[in-house]
């Protein structure tokens, strides 16, 4: 049976990409944030640790995604997916090779359980998925590992409710646990801490939210589902909303968290760096109100 | 969505922010053209057109005037007043070689140097930015 | 205030389009079809029913998305929408004209009721949406309303739910009654009714279970939102499961409906034609679990 | 989703169902490109190309070659069966100026005539098609 082992938070500045494709990432000013994710590479190139395939919540950053078309959620059930040219050329980086079979049967289960899924075959991953995996293994001629790309939106309002995107995790949290095959499987949310990139305001930072963020999500509060859109905007910065994402991560792992590994550092670029470790304690999500139970069979049919 | 009764009263939220354009239907919908516009630099042969002949370019895409001046002036304030969104603009100045922060400064009234060291120093503080009728 | 005033269902069989197109709709296999319709257009014309605006609720067949993007429910907030070409060149009808004041106003309550929309601004709409647009107002130079697309998927499995559909129709009503402007508003549930275009089984008609299906959108019963997708499949062949779509209409309209007008007929083309026009009784939805009261403020931001 | 405990359940039904192919993830990802062959010919210059010279046309999709015999045939119970869906087929039947109800008929083994009979006559009754199990 397949399980959700983890969750990781990140921050995906764009900045931290060419860092590390220019070989910056020991300079005085990336040093301290690479630093911080050290812990990380060491601990996820453990064999106990190693995930399978990661479901990497991010959003798209006008890439894969136009104005002609605005999903809420989008799951991509595609073979591989290629870097996004963001208007310098494509970041030279492998490309990341995705779980269809697991993808399929999470978006199928989700949308039984009343999420209103789009389902991608094929799309171009901006800065916002390719980032994180940089963070986390560094230059590998291939990603150790499989992605499921979950594309939020966070661009155009309103993007979903912090209450509907836990929800999403807990459904992710079902999904996961139904699957046949035995795979260790972690959650990453990413975007975020607080930054705002427009206007008169930009370069706010509230590294006091920040941190009482990153506090709740540790151990058995619920407190983050009901914080409003506009708390993120006036609080942390317009750009700050992205931490909508990480309660998809928090929510998919269950009734109560523990700590392994924090990070927290002002500036990289506009933004607040954020980055966390967390292990399921009590991993129990509530029973969809709609799908009960939890059988094996027909694991084939997909 | 805690807080909020409806649509409205959460949208009207959005204007009592200081110097911040929530990116709202209202905004897309004005700025459609001028981010489909910026999305198209995705593309290595419409970059390499739009440098060859930035007017020429522009005046193909169905947008208004004023927003094909602000893009030929890379005023990005104007830009976002006339419903461009940062991620969509992010097209035109990486293809002009800016980085998030050159551009982001511009925005500010700040020189780079001096929205850096800001930066550098903790970044804005939220004391006092938070809402335009509170002072909080 | 925005109200919705009536309900219609209607198949919509691409030959429907054909023989309207090519003035057969008057001969002896399509007379009996198009006479059930003659009803309809004679009091949709009348200046108390006609709608403003119509939100169509239609299931794109392979036009406007390829299996590239799979949307579980999306929302056309475009300016206007042109005819598809379905393989033997576009339609010759007129345009759709969008309404995207109040498109975007219902997308933006949706979401934040807690409904995953996918967002649309642009894109060509098929028989789907243009055959209903025939069927209640004949040919004329230019569609005498506007239209808000909601497309949704009952191609790839699995579809929404029929319970989640209901609940999309709620929701519905609750953002027509929160908009300003004041408009006469009608939703139309298009598909069907028992069809199987596909396999030894094709041909399948099933006129007792079709007939039930419109008993029980007439009053106050809501059976149908607990019928499961295999039982449409085994009762009304494949393509019966459109009938989903017709949930939402019907969960826009409230606690109680009443019946204007029916309509049944076999066959036309493959499929059994079933048309029905529903007045709100006790127009009356569930407060939304997320958002509550109405205000009318703040219109203009939209 | 009344009556299925999980998404193993609610898939298991649908292989019960006599002489039908639900469009599921299964045969969705095993017809992918045949399916996006099929919607090309939603283009007109497609359409052209196909129609003078369809195995030249057809070569240019990674589709497995049974897909592709199966296309060229007009085979549609076996494109089924290799994840072909009614609707992206349609586009190819459409472009050979098939309607519907031809297209459907040679599915199920009557002729044209005798389906369309069977269609005005009431169709093909549910009696004994429900389940494959069962026999009702
Ligand atoms: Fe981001
Ligand atoms: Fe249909």
């Amino acid at each position: 049976m397949a399980r959700i082992t983890a969750g990781v938070a990140s921050s995906h500045v764009p900045l931290l990409g060419v860092a590390s494709d220019q070989g910056k990432d020991r300079d005085d000013y990336f040093g301290p944030i690479f630093a911080g994710y050290d812990w990380t590479r060491e601990w996820i190139a453990k064999p106990e640790n190693k995930p399978d395939v990661v479901i990497l919540v991010y959003n798209d950053h006008a890439s894969a995604f136009d104005m002609s078309i605005i999903p809420t959620f989008a799951i991509g059930c595609g073979e591989r997916y290629a870097p996004a040219d963001e208007g310098w050329g494509p970041r030279k980086v492998p490309d990341v090779e995705g779980h269809p079979d697991l993808a399929w049967h999470i978006a199928q289960s989700l949308i039984l359980d009343e999420f209103d899924m789009t389902i991608i075959n094929e799309m171009d991953v901006d800065h916002g998925l390719t980032v994180p995996l940089t963070m986390m293994y560094d230059k590998p001629d291939a990603w150790p590992v499989k992605v499921i790309p979950l594309a939020v939106n966070v661009v155009t309002y309103p993007p979903p409710s912090g209450n509907r995107c836990w929800a999403l995790g807990e459904a992710i949290a079902r999904a996961v646990n139904s699957f046949g095959e035995d795979l260790n499987v972690q959650i990453w949310g990413t975007g975020g801490m607080s930054h705002q990139l427009q206007g008169q305001r930009a370069g706010l930072i509230n590294a006091e939210w920040d941190n009482m963020f990153l506090d709740k999500l540790i151990g058995d509060t619920q407190d983050l589902r009901h914080v409003p859109h506009i708390e993120y905007l006036r609080e942390t910065g317009s750009e700050g909303i992205e931490m909508v994402m990480w309660l998809i991560m928090r929510g998919a792992l269950g009734k109560s968290t523990k700590c392994l590994h924090r990070h927290y550092h002002v500036p990289c670029s506009n933004t607040a760096i954020g980055h966390i470790v967390l292990e399921p304690v009590d991993g129990s999500v509530p029973p969809s109100p709609t799908l009960e139970g939890n059988n094996e069979a027909a694991q084939a049919a997909i | 969505m805690a807080g909020h009764s409806d649509i409205h009263e959460y949208l009207a939220d959005f204007e009592d922010i200081p110097g911040t354009r929530v990116y709202t239907a209202a905004r897309a919908r004005k700025g459609y053209h001028l981010n489909q516009f910026a999305m198209s630099l995705m593309k290595p042969e419409n970059r390499q057109r739009w440098l060859a002949d930035e007017r020429a370019y522009i005046n193909e895409w169905p947008m208004t005037q004023e927003q094909r001046e602000a893009v030929l002036a890379r005023d990005y304030n104007r830009l976002l007043d006339l419903g461009g969104n940062i991620y969509f603009l992010a097209k035109v100045f990486s293809t002009d070689g800016l980085s998030f922060v050159q551009a982001v400064s511009t925005m500010t009234g700040m020189s780079v140097e001096d929205y850096q060291a800001m930066m550098v120093a903790g970044g804005r503080s939220p004391e006092g930015q938070r809402s335009i009728k509170g002072d909080s």
